[in-house]
């Protein structure tokens, strides 16, 4: 066996032992990595920045703990800006596992400093109003009666108990809805029922997996993507709320030189190998 | 004969509530949303049951692997009663309950890991299957190759010597604005009339493989 | 490192499924047995307390305490409707009365068969009609390369809409690809790679973000040694 | 030189695009004025109960006057009054939709009050005015046409392809491919495995999955190579049984079928690929296909053709796993081009039809394009406002 063949039939172990080296090493480093944004993310930024205060959010989580190293981030920034510039924020979820995790961000924003100061009150400034099965169909029912969609919260208190839903019937009360997605339903879906059909403003946190797609949405039907953890370092760095996302660059700029290695290397091995064949059946 | 009506009667009035904003319409909207949402929970609960049986039969059949049938149907149990009745009824969400406990230590952890493993798949395939086989291939992997760098820092570290306007990060804007938007408004006007016309089918009843053949 | 049980759990949990890349082996297997119960109950539980209990079992109680009291019928009997279709469909455990659960299927079908109808021509066709439809030339001043123009180009908007037709092109069936039809398909499909190369570095980044956020959990979380 | 050109091009592009200055506002002005010419009018196109309040901000309503609160909206059912506060809106807001409690058919009254801390400025009060439902949405008039048009386009050809006229469709690489992939097998010895995907009979593309197998079988029969079909789904296995058998008597070699060429493994997505994995690298099979509807498992598995050197034959409408297909497998049906291989090989005029209607849909498409660019470009009119659903 030549070395080329040799170095094409290697144990699949190894690599899985370098990119394991590859995306934690990083982690014990301190560089300081330039977070270049992307207009999508500053789409989303901009359209919190114009949101005067006291104006509702809906913060709509469909992801599950399977994506959450990606969009987490996004969900703790999110509310860390919200609630900290006095915007109210109603939580939901497609995807059951959503409003739990956005429970788990609430834990990490309002222990941020500039949260804690304001003191923001559960009913007041936010709420979760939990998860609603069904899909696309929940937030068609929610353009013409959110009440009757999400009748108690995720606790299974009324809704009429909270300040913070008096007057919300449709989405006419929500002035920004900021979708988390992970997969189906999601994003797409968001755009189609809440913008598309009752002129919502909406804007995407969403794994990498799905920005491309959703890039074609904006700007029009989408007023900003923030595209899986690079979006979500990007985000926290508009809003001025460094986090996981920032943290986790170094990393992940390690890995993808190490893939792309793997790539040229597989490449070159393959090809010399192809050609040696050939020549050999050549001279046969 | 019923499931065929009732796909066609539910389509039609779906489509008729865009057009038709007045009553009945809006009203019959609202109330069959409200079913649809009640049917897809006890769809998913379907599921969850399906699980059970199966793996039921795996344990009594004693067939290979039953063990992790009964851990199956073990720490179905746990997390099915423990949200029931120790959990605080609909406030089992609430920090604090034990089924939040289970959720953020036991499920959370699985089902995150399972996802990562994927990136050790991806990597190992990297090196062993993507080729660069033909025209298509390679300019698939070359447009990977520079919206991966262009998309983290460490791309306009190695293009630092260029001005600034014209690094990695912006051709990898470039690709994502350009191409692939066009790329993906072509795939996403086929799909659509794609779906438009399998809705159509299935309300006209011409689909019906949905209802195991005849229906 | 940690002394929190929660974070121990979750540790070994990880490591059990991590074992796999090592090979198949018990330990995987059991941690895999115990993801799929605890999804299955996790799902089983949410979908009681925040659909089905207030949706249909409050629902139903309110219309018969009214009637009790004698309110009378209201509508909100009509959820028995629902409540009924929702049983046909577990009936699918049953085998001889597996074939009632057609009926809610159909209901479902039904309703994502309409709904997508419009919601896909309008979003994913008319919309983006529209949004591929700008003025390609205006008034102003443009360049071609470091050529000076008397008026304005949206080179951008030009080639999206050169790669939006090429690409459907494509996937035109009832034309051959040859001629001018051919030439603008392998136009097309240069798009489509692109955009699957885009495609392909996304996917890429997600997989590696999710593998760094468990890393970040085991040095950081459990054994503590990152901050 | 034309891709230098190209690069400089695009490089030019990627200038593009800087965002502008801000414009800095003129000082405070400390007196409280009320909003300006607010207007009331029935919401259109809605189920009715609902009233839209416009107004022009008040000139105290900026962004440097923290205090300013927004506005109260007040109702009443007459001139006179009484009026009732109805909600409020944060400032520069100039609009408020209006759904509380309202009855179609009654006359209403409104005021916008500006609010400062305790300062309050009502605008001139408006009305009256009546909400009503509407029968017809008039901004969806497009879509209408676009639904009618293209369902009338697909039916046609339905039934048209029912009553036996040809459809032509073109060529497809990857399904060439078909006959060399199966004979290299046959020659070698080998097996031909076939995965249909891990989604159950009623996703479409494993519908267009098991139409592909039965091409691939009646090859194989002809051929006398060995056929395997491994599935994830109990009516999956059904179903394919019923298709290969059907194409093995069609060749006229129902002998050379068995039940045991199409069993079941597991519907466990990951347990599925690593039986899958262990089949590959046991077996070896010369040709692989991978046809049908695939998730996160489709690198695994064509990851491990690969490696054991197998020709890949690939097809799904799953965007997020095509890439991954074109990179490792040698042909690869591109989402539609999957489901047009899969009603041209099962032949049902039905599904032939709705391809023919789908395509002079796309057809019309691309001509709304090309005609549309130039009218919107010379600026005569805004073609592109036709395509704007409210």
């Amino acid at each position: 066996m030549s070395l080329l063949d040799r170095m094409l039939a290697v144990d699949r172990r190894w690599i899985f032992l370098l990119v394991a080296a590859a995306v934690t090493v990083p982690l014990f480093l301190e560089l300081e990595q330039k977070i270049e944004v992307t207009q999508e993310s500053r789409g989303v930024a901009d359209a919190l920045r114009a949101l005067p205060a006291g104006s509702r959010v809906i913060m709509a989580c469909d992801y599950d703990p399977g994506t959450a190293a990606e969009v987490q981030p996004m969900a703790i920034t999110f509310l860390k800006y919200c609630l900290s510039h006095q915007l109210r924020v109603i939580i939901m979820g497609l995807w059951p596992q959503g409003p739990m995790q956005a429970d788990l961000a609430l834990r990490d924003a309002l222990r941020d400093p500039a949260v804690a100061a304001l003191n923001p009150q559960y009913g007041v400034d936010y709420v979760n109003l939990g998860f609603q099965s069904g899909n696309e169909v929940v937030i068609q029912r929610m353009g013409s009666d959110i009440p009757a969609v999400f009748p108690r919260d995720s606790r299974g208190r009324p809704i009429g108990e909270f300040p913070i839903m008096e007057n919300v019937r449709n989405f006419g009360a929500v002035a920004y809805v900021f979708n988390i997605s992970a997969g189906y339903p999601g994003t797409v879906e968001w755009i189609q029922f809440a913008g598309d059909r009752f002129h919502a403003p909406v804007g995407s946190g969403t794994t990498a997996v799905s920005a491309p797609l959703y890039y074609t949405y904006f700007p029009r039907q989408v007023t900003g993507v923030l595209g899986g953890m690079k979006g979500a370092a990007e985000f926290e760095a508009l809003t001025g709320f460094p986090g996981k996302g920032s943290r986790f660059m170094l990393s992940q700029s390690f890995a993808h030189v190490v893939v792309i290695l793997f790539i040229v290397l597989g490449n070159i091995a393959f090809f010399l190998s192809r050609r040696r064949k050939r020549r050999a059946e050549g001279a046969a | 004969m019923v499931p065929l009506f009732l796909t066609a009667f539910v389509g039609t009035i779906f489509v008729i509530q865009f057009f038709v904003p007045h009553r009945p319409f809006s009203s019959m909207q609202g109330l069959l949303t409200d079913w649809v949402q009640i049917i897809v929970a006890f769809a998913i609960w379907l599921g969850a049951l399906n699980l059970m049986r199966v793996s039921a039969e795996s344990v009594s059949k004693r067939e290979k692997g039953w063990p992790y049938a009964v851990i199956i149907i073990a720490s179905f149990l746990l997390m099915a009663v423990i949200g029931f009745f120790f959990s605080g009824g609909t406030r089992f969400q609430d920090p604090g309950t034990p089924f939040d406990w289970m959720y953020q230590n036991v499920y959370n952890p699985l089902s995150a890991t399972m996802f990562a493993m994927l990136a050790f798949y991806v990597a190992s395939a990297s090196y062993r299957a993507f080729r660069a086989r033909n025209r298509e291939a390679t300019l698939l992997l070359l447009a990977g190759f520079l919206v991966m760098l262009g998309r983290v820092p460490v791309g306009d570290q190695i293009t630092a010597f260029l001005p600034d306007g014209y690094r990695l990060s912006n051709l990898a804007d470039l690709i994502m604005n350009i191409p692939n938007k066009a790329g993906q408004r072509a795939i996403m006007i086929g799909i659509a009339l794609g779906i438009v016309s399998t809705s159509l089918r299935l309300i006209l009843g011409i689909e019906r493989s949905h209802l195991g053949g005849e229906a | 490192m940690s002394v929190n049980l929660g974070v121990w759990v979750g540790a070994l949990l990880t490591l059990g499924i991590l074992s796999f890349l090592y090979r198949d082996n018990p330990v995987y297997k059991v941690c895999e047995a115990i993801f799929i119960g605890v999804s299955a109950g996790y799902w089983f539980v949410s979908l009681f307390w925040q659909n089905i209990q207030p949706k249909l079992y409050l629902n139903l109680r309110g219309a018969v305490e009214t009637l009790a009291s004698g309110g009378g019928i209201d509508s909100r009997w009509l959820y028995l409707i629902a409540g009924v279709l929702g049983v046909m469909m577990l009936m699918r455990l049953l085998p001889k009365a597996g074939w009632i659960a057609r009926w809610p299927l159909a209901f479902i079908v039904g309703t994502t068969a309409g709904l997508y109808l419009i919601t896909y021509l309008q979003s994913n066709a008319i919309n983006q009609i529209h949004d591929t439809l700008v003025p390609l030339v205006g008034r102003g001043e443009g360049r071609f390369l470091f050529i000076a123009l008397p008026f304005h180009v949206d080179w951008a908007a030009l080639l999206v809409f050169i790669g939006t037709v090429s690409g459907l092109v494509y996937f035109f069936f009832s034309v051959e690809h040859t001629r001018l039809a051919g030439k603008t398909a392998r136009l097309g499909i240069f798009f489509l790679m692109i955009t699957f190369g885009a495609s392909f570095g996304y996917t890429v980044m997600s997989r590696m973000s999710l593998l760094i956020g468990r890393m970040d959990f085991l040095v950081g979380d459990w054994l503590g040694l990152v901050h | 030189m034309r891709r230098a050109l190209l690069l400089a091009l695009v490089l030019m592009l990627a200038r593009a695009g800087l965002p502008g200055a801000r414009a800095t506002a003129p000082p405070e002005s400390p007196s409280l004025l009320p909003p300006t010419s607010a207007v009331a009018v029935d919401t259109p196109n809605d189920a009715g109960r609902s009233l839209v309040v416009r107004w022009v901000l008040s000139p105290s309503d900026r962004e440097q006057d923290v205090a300013f609160a927004g506005y109260e909206i007040l109702r009443a059912e007459s001139p006179e009054g009484p009026f009732v506060a109805v909600g409020d809106t944060p400032a520069r807001t100039n609009e408020f939709v209006d759904n509380r409690e309202l009855r179609d058919g009654a006359q209403y009254y409104y005021q916008v009050v500006a609010r400062r801390g305790e300062a309050l400025a009502p605008s001139v009060i408006v009305g009256p005015v009546i909400p009503a439902a509407q029968w017809f949405h008039t901004g969806r008039v497009n879509t209408l046409i676009a639904v009618l048009v293209l369902s009338g386009l697909i039916i046609y050809f339905i039934e048209h392809a029912r009553r036996g006229r040809p459809i032509f469709l073109r060529k497809i690489a990857g399904l060439d491919a078909v006959d060399e992939a199966v004979g290299r097998a046959t020659e070698m010895g080998r097996k031909i495995l076939f995965i249909p995907g891990i989604q159950d009979m009623d996703s479409v593309q494993t519908l267009a999955g098991i139409a592909i197998l039965g091409r691939v079988a009646r090859t194989t029969s002809t051929y006398g190579a060995t056929l395997e079909v491994p599935v994830s789904r109990s009516l999956v296995m059904v179903a394919a049984r019923e298709t290969v058998k059907e194409s093995y008597m069609a060749t006229g070699h129902p002998d050379s079928y068995h039940d045991d060429m199409v069993y079941y493994l597991t519907d466990d997505q990951f347990g599925y690929a690593a039986a899958l994995e262990g089949i590959m690298v046991r077996e070896k099979p010369a040709t692989i296909f991978l046809q049908g509807h695939f998730f996160a498992e489709s690198l695994i598995l064509a990851e491990n053709g690969n490696a054991i050197g197998a020709i890949q034959i690939a097809g799904t409408a799953e965007p997020s796993q095509l890439p991954f297909f074109v990179a490792t497998c040698d042909y690869t049906l591109i989402g539609e081009e999957f489901f047009v291989a899969g009603a041209y090989l099962s032949r049902e005029p039905r599904q032939l039809g709705s391809l023919k209607g789908q395509d002079l849909g796309k057809a019309i498409i691309l001509a709304l394009l090309l005609v549309g660019i130039v009218v919107q470009t010379t600026g005569v009119f805004d073609f592109a406002s036709l395509f704007l659903v409210q």
